[in-house]
């Protein structure tokens, strides 16, 4: 794992390196080498699996994280990149010629977090949802709850009290 | 097995028809109305869930095939960014209906794993006991299952009262027959029952005796060997290229299976091989599943005489009100009966996840390679295929 | 293919004659398993109505709604889980972090209608089928806890350290255990009621939680001006109907507001709780007494910008505080920390002035436009048994004043203290250190009427006490002192069968056959004390409506019959800290409403 | 052979439709202009109508036949459809109580709704349903169907099933065990057979409050009004 990150540092400039377990590490690259450096684990290091490609919306820094965990099944070893884009232009490059199944996460990440992969397959169809005309649903600033009450409207008839209120209210009702 | 070989080899003669473009692919038009196109659900295909198939077919051979998603998506994800770490157990477990406990496993791991908790030896015992009883409870569906997809209904009543007497045990253990909440951060929540051991290993030899009229009524089925030898072939480089992991894989000879490659739990204390097949087929998966059948049981057994008979059930955790897990992120896996079933997590420190992403073996299965594999299928076979893939949309969609 | 594979399918038949596996009537021939997650159950008695259940589903399937017959007390919100059954899941996770194990689920699963508005209820109170199931889902047994039972001990000095000096005895949490302590609680705030004072106590743990002093500091001051010293000696009931109490040991609430106040610096305090500029609005209040609740009033009424002055008889301020409690309890500058911050508010203390003395109440009356009392009990009661008229025979109260004062006090080689209190307690553990200072080793006998379990003093106290050497010995009645040749040798005493007579009025009666004695040089008495009202003038007096037990009659701001007159603290209420912080408070509203005219 | 003429100025500018379902015209084989309005064409566009019943007693054996031969949809929406296997199997086996599983709409009479429905198949469920024969029946299950249950505050599911469809027996339960579902099956044999279960009539009647719910929450509205 080691000689592997000095390998990624020189040749793509890899920072964060984090060892979690004895065989799954992380670390994050530059966005334009990310598909380089993919390119390269695949056909040098061996990594020849992709688990999988997933986007953590970290709103209160302007940005997405997108990882990108890749398998040696040989080695067995993980090792996740992360790259992180800016959310007002959330753009990335698609790796949909590498793996076949990489266009399906790119599919859902398009319709979960409006980040575009051009010239993905099949990427602006929609994918789990039909006719979404809000905001994509897993943005964090998306407010789920706020949602399914305004549309769905749950049943009425419901009314809770706080006990430290509630009592409040029965023992010392006159203290502000 | 001579004609084996011929059915491998044998390819629909498409000389006359469809019309072959320059590029010696199909040319689907619709309006050529030489294709009609089908669509295959939502409802239930079997007894995978809710999933619609676009199927371009021509005569009855499937020439395209789109799958669609989204039935039965509940937003997962974006729910667990509102619930506390504990909170997001009875939500995470119904991410895959048939196998739950995969699931709280899953992300019980992650917690501990994020949080450093140690989890008494006791508990990882039941943990895997848990975890063995459904996937032997999901094989009981799977493999006649494939059968029934075929029409053959009657090893799929069969199997269904095995896997009832399976469920019963998880009711006695966990107090629930699908939905089992059994396994939480730091531990378990209980003990074996007095007995259940016994009680279990009567419905081991049972389930045993089933596995022999198994045998007689579909693996030496003329009928069904017929249509499932050579069917669903899936070439061995799309393995690593699709992602495709668990049974299939290892119906392709690759050496794939979660509790061997990445030991946990206390699977490297138990004896078990890879169930490897070559043939890469519809049959072979069946063979492959097979033979999980018989492994569970044994390691079923195993596990019972390894097991300690008390233990402390629980880790002390922190305020489960209030949990606050440390920044971080990791990828846990586990063996589901379906092959590898990750959860990526993201922890930022606070009471609630910030991300809990499923990677369930459907995920590519269902998807990009049931698309490619229902190309010059059968139409009759198209549900055969989809189950020897272990298609789960649940999992997909989430 | 071969032959086989044709023929083997038929062995299905043999099937033909088994037995059948269908279940005749399924719906009744298959109860849930016995740990089934079927449909609620609760035990409204025990329940107390917490509501951790509610918030620890995330379906928010779980309303708290008032229950008729159901009493809203301290310790009991009144309120009891509804289940809205289209929501539930039947995780259970409210079963397990029940805190009083009353919620259960039963093993019943069967629930048809045609009504979806019929799915409601509240398990316990309406009748349902399965409410006497005995099967279903309970807490699992063994060491399966959500939140942790056991208290992040305290590190206290050993006894061998602590009992010979008045050093501080409790070192105070630090950051780690205060956190960890601070994780137990469930934030249901069943003791904000309870707590005299009201304080934010769910919301200022939440503070520790989160490390964030300041606004905890904040929140302590909103209800309670003198949080160093409640930290270390207020008497926390709420300690008592902790929700976590019920099955474990209770929040240490005390010393974790002890701890968030050690915390903060004293000069920062002005910045913190937003202090440094006040507007003065022209109005006097005077202030009799510089016990907490004079200090307390002070303090909110300096921060409604009245300008206040207290007089204090003593040459300190802090009352009882800095006289009534030893210095290993309650440490002076701990005190002088609370005060000081008080005073910085540009409230002026007049120290060494009697009232009725040196200045006159009316006179008071005339200078400022209200005056707040607050003078507590500082008159020792006697026994009145026979030879309590000996010079050796002391007040525990007036003693401890001497011991603050650095007086020197008489300290006999062999002791023995009547009272069971928490100033019996006090007085028997500063002898025994000065004891100790004097002849090396203790040789103390404390006495009370009441029997251990309903010994007023706190547990902690009495197991201290014992550590240090003391004899504690509860449940005896003093018959009369022996004295010979004008020395005390002792104490008789007779064992104590109950307290009270059936109409509740104070009566012990003895059973004089069991009688024991116990061996002393001196004897002290500890059991309670009486108020001294000699500064009000005789023509005040009269004014004054009186209430029961000799106590004067207050409204609910603790306004006297003299709309001028406000009276708090342990003349009115307790005796505590917190009682009198509360008073002062209360009576600080009081005053401002009726000095703005509100 | 048909050609078609694309984007023709006064069509239906839906911009959900699909292709097939947008209004065109067709160039027929002799050249004449075939206006086709697939929504309006292929299916019909009468308003439904509620049925009477007939008289008394008719009516009663009617009810008892309905009841005894419950067919259900196989189209399991959630979770609960895990339950519905076992059902069927030999250890409960519902075929004895009348029960039986149909592949299609047009052989049913009852639909199950087993559990939460995402908005995208409560469209097909609302099309199931429709298509089916009168006097057809609606069974819950779960938590779900009541008041939202697990995912009552997901952006994909229906809260309160009651708005969409008429039910007619709700089953408590996440999930219901097979014994609660057949207990439901019970249920609405009761409710057949005293006459109450005037589902489908209860849908005509109120077919626009039903429809402004429906169209409320599916916002790709791409079907007629009445699927039959």
């Amino acid at each position: 794992m080691e000689a592997l990150l000095d390998r990624l540092k020189t040749r793509f400039g890899v920072f964060d390196f984090e060892q979690k377990k004895t065989y799954q590490s992380f670390c994050s690259v530059d966005k334009l080498s990310l598909v380089s450096l993919v390119t390269y684990l695949k056909a040098t290091e061996g990594f020849k699996v992709l688990v999988l490609i997933s986007v953590v919306d970290w709103i209160e820094d302007g940005k997405f994280q997108i990882t990108y965990l890749l398998n040696n099944p040989e080695l067995k070893t993980d090792i996740g990149i992360r790259t992180f884009i800016s959310r007002d232009n959330e753009e990335m490059e698609s790796i949909h010629d590498l793996w076949e199944h990489a266009p399906t996460f790119q599919r859902e990440i398009r319709e979960m977090y409006g980040i575009n992969f051009p010239g993905s397959p099949r990427v602006d169809e929609s994918f789990l949802l039909e006719g979404w005309d809000d905001i994509p649903p897993m943005r964090r600033e998306f407010d789920t709850k706020k949602y399914s009450e305004d549309t769905f409207f749950p049943r009425p008839g419901r009314k809770t009290n706080d006990p430290a209120e509630y009592m409040k209210q029965k023992l010392y009702p006159d203290e502000k | 097995m001579k004609n084996k070989l011929n059915i491998l080899n044998w390819k629909p003669d498409r000389s006359s028809f469809p019309d072959m473009g320059e590029d010696g692919k199909p040319v689907i038009s619709l309006d050529s109305e030489k294709f009609i196109k089908v669509w295959q659900g939502p409802n239930h295909p079997g007894i995978t869930g809710n999933m619609s198939l676009e199927l371009t077919i021509s005569g009855d051979e499937v020439v395209e095939s789109k799958t669609h998603v989204g039935y039965l998506h509940r937003g997962f994800e974006k729910l667990f960014e509102r619930r506390r770490y504990i909170q997001c157990f009875p939500t995470c477990i119904r991410m895959c209906v048939p196998e739950p406990d995969t699931n709280e496993y899953n992300l019980a791991r992650g917690v501990e794993e994020l949080d450093g908790i140690e989890v008494p030896e006791m508990a990882n015992w039941l943990r895997m006991i848990v975890l063995e009883m459904a996937r032997l409870q999901v094989l009981l569906r799977m493999v006649p299952g494939q059968a029934g997809t075929m029409g053959l209904g009657l090893g799929v009543q069969w199997g269904m009262y095995y896997r009832e007497l399976i469920l019963d045990r998880m009711e006695e253990l966990t107090g629930a027959r699908i939905y089992h909440m059994y396994i939480l951060p730091g531990g378990v929540r209980g003990l074996l029952p007095d007995g259940f051991k016994q009680r279990l290993e009567e419905n081991l030899v049972k389930i045993e005796g089933f596995l022999k009229d198994i045998d007689k009524l579909i693996l030496h089925n003329a009928v069904f060997k017929k249509r499932a030898i050579g069917i669903g072939h899936i070439p061995k480089d799309w393995v690593d290229q699709y992602g495709i992991v668990g049974p299939v894989a290892r119906a392709a000879g690759y050496q794939r299976d979660v509790r061997k490659d990445y030991p946990y739990l206390y699977y490297d204390q138990i004896d078990f091989d890879y169930n490897i097949e070559h043939d890469s087929d519809m049959f072979a998966r069946f063979l492959v599943r097979r033979k999980d059948l018989e492994t569970t049981l044994d390691i079923l057994r195993q596990i019972m005489a390894k097991m300690p008979d008390k233990g402390e059930i629980r880790a002390e955790t922190p305020n489960v009100l209030h949990w606050k897990i440390p920044k971080g992120e990791t990828y846990v896996r586990c063996e589901s009966s379906r092959g590898e079933y990750g959860f990526y997590m993201v922890a930022d420190g606070s009471e609630f996840p910030r991300r809990i992403n499923l990677r369930g073996p459907s995920y590519t299965h269902a998807i990009a390679v049931l698309e490619k594999l229902l190309v010059n299928a059968n139409i009759s076979d198209v549900s055969a295929i989809m189950l020897s893939l272990a298609t789960c949309p649940p999992e997909i969609e989430r | 293919m071969m032959i086989k594979d044709i023929l083997s399918p038929f062995s299905a038949w043999k099937k033909v004659f088994d037995k059948p596996v269908v279940i005749k009537d399924p719906i009744n021939d298959r109860p849930g398993a016995d740990r089934y997650r079927g449909f609620h159950k609760n035990d409204i008695e025990t329940c107390i109505g917490c509501g951790t259940c509610e918030d620890i589903c995330e379906n928010e399937a779980i309303d708290m709604i008032p229950v008729e017959g159901i009493e809203t007390k301290d310790g009991d919100s009144g309120l009891r889980p509804s289940i809205d059954y289209g929501r539930c899941c039947w995780c259970a996770l409210c079963v397990d972090i029940c805190t009083t194990t009353s919620l259960t689920l039963s093993n019943a699963y069967n629930w048809v209608e045609e009504d979806p508005e019929a799915y409601r209820f509240t398990p316990g109170v309406d009748e349902k089928p399965w409410q006497n199931e005995e099967k279903g889902w309970k807490k699992p047994e063994g060491n399966y806890e959500f939140y942790s039972l056991n208290r992040v001990s305290m590190e206290h000095l050993h006894p061998e350290e602590r009992s010979d000096s008045f050093v501080e005895m409790v070192k105070g949490y630090s950051k780690e255990q205060a956190e960890k302590e601070a994780d137990r609680c469930v934030e249901c705030g069943i003791c904000t009621a309870t707590c005299p004072a009201h304080m934010g106590i769910p919301e200022y743990i939440k503070a520790i939680r989160n490390d964030d002093l300041e606004e905890g500091l904040r929140i302590l001051y909103d209800t309670n001006p003198l949080p160093e010293i409640c930290g270390r000696i207020c008497t926390h009931k709420c300690e008592t109907v902790c929700s976590v109490g019920h099955r474990g040991d209770p929040i240490s609430i005390r010393w974790l507001k002890r701890y968030i106040a050690d915390q903060n610096p004293s000069e920062k305090y002005k910045q913190i709780l937003e202090s440094e500029s006040l507007k003065k609005n022209g109005k006097k209040v005077a202030i009799i007494g510089s016990g907490p609740a004079g200090l307390s009033a002070a303090y909110y009424l300096a921060l409604l910008g009245y300008e206040c002055t207290i007089y204090e008889k003593l040459s300190q301020a802090g009352g009882m505080m800095r006289y009534g409690i030893p210095e290993y309890r309650l440490p002076y500058d701990q005190i002088d920390k609370d005060i000081n911050y008080i005073l910085s508010l540009g409230v002026k203390i007049v120290y060494d002035t009697t009232i009725g003395k040196d200045i006159m109440l009316e006179q008071l009356e005339k200078d400022n436009d209200a005056v707040f009392a607050g003078t507590g009990l500082h008159l020792g009661r006697s026994t009145r048994i026979d030879g309590s008229d000996h010079k050796d025979v002391y007040q525990s109260i007036e003693m401890l004043r001497k011991i603050t004062q650095g007086e020197e006090v008489h300290v006999a080689e062999k002791i023995v203290v009547i009272g069971g209190g928490n100033v019996a307690m006090d007085i028997t553990r500063s002898l025994a250190r000065l004891q100790i200072q004097k002849y090396g080793k203790v040789q103390i006998i404390t006495t009370s009427l009441e029997t251990e379990d309903i010994m007023p003093a706190d547990v902690e106290e009495v197991v201290e006490s014992r550590e240090e050497g003391a004899t504690v010995m509860p449940g005896w009645a003093p018959q009369h002192i022996e004295i010979v040749d004008g020395k005390i040798k002792g104490l008789h005493v007779a064992q104590c069968l109950s307290l009270f007579d059936e109409t509740g009025n104070f009566n012990p009666q003895c059973n004089l056959e069991n009688t024991r004695f116990f061996e002393g040089d001196m004897v002290v008495e500890s059991i309670g004390q009486g108020m001294d009202l000699s500064y009000l003038s005789e023509d005040i007096k009269e004014q004054l409506e009186m209430g029961p037990r000799g106590r004067i009659q207050v409204n609910d701001v603790f306004q006297t019959s003299l709309p001028w007159l406000f009276l708090g603290g342990d003349i009115i209420q307790g005796p505590d800290v917190i009682h009198g912080i509360a008073n002062g408070h209360i009576a600080a509203r009081g005053i401002d409403r009726l000095l703005s005219g509100e | 052979m048909a050609e078609e003429k694309e984007n023709i100025t006064g069509m239906h500018d839906d911009k959900f439709l699909a292709p097939e379902n947008k209004k065109r015209i067709v160039i027929g084989p002799e050249g004449e202009e075939i206006h086709v309005d697939p929504l309006q064409d292929y299916f019909c566009t009468e308003r439904p109508q509620t049925s009477e019943p007939r008289n008394k007693t008719v009516e009663k054996f009617l009810n008892w036949a309905r009841a005894e031969s419950l067919w259900v949809l196989g189209f399991g929406t959630g979770c609960g459809s895990i339950e519905i296997p076992p059902l069927l199997s030999p250890r409960f086996d519902a075929y004895r109580f009348g029960v039986a599983m149909r592949a299609t709409p047009r052989q049913s009479s009852v639909i199950i709704i087993s559990g939460y429905l995402a908005v995208k198949t409560l469209k097909r469920a609302i099309r199931s349903y429709e298509q089916m024969q009168n006097p057809k029946f609606v069974i819950a299950l779960g938590s779900c169907t009541i008041n939202g249950g697990m995912y009552w505050d997901s952006y994909n599911t229906i809260n309160r099933l009651d708005h969409y469809l008429p039910v007619d027996v709700y089953v408590a339960g996440c999930m219901p065990r097979p014994e609660a579902i057949l207990s439901g099956f019970n249920k609405l044999k009761e409710r057949i057979r005293a006459g109450r279960a005037e589902g489908a009539n209860e849908y005509i009647t109120n077919l626009d409050w039903y429809k402004a719910n429906q169209k409320k929450i599916i916002k790709d509205w791409n079907m007629p009004d009445y699927n039959w």
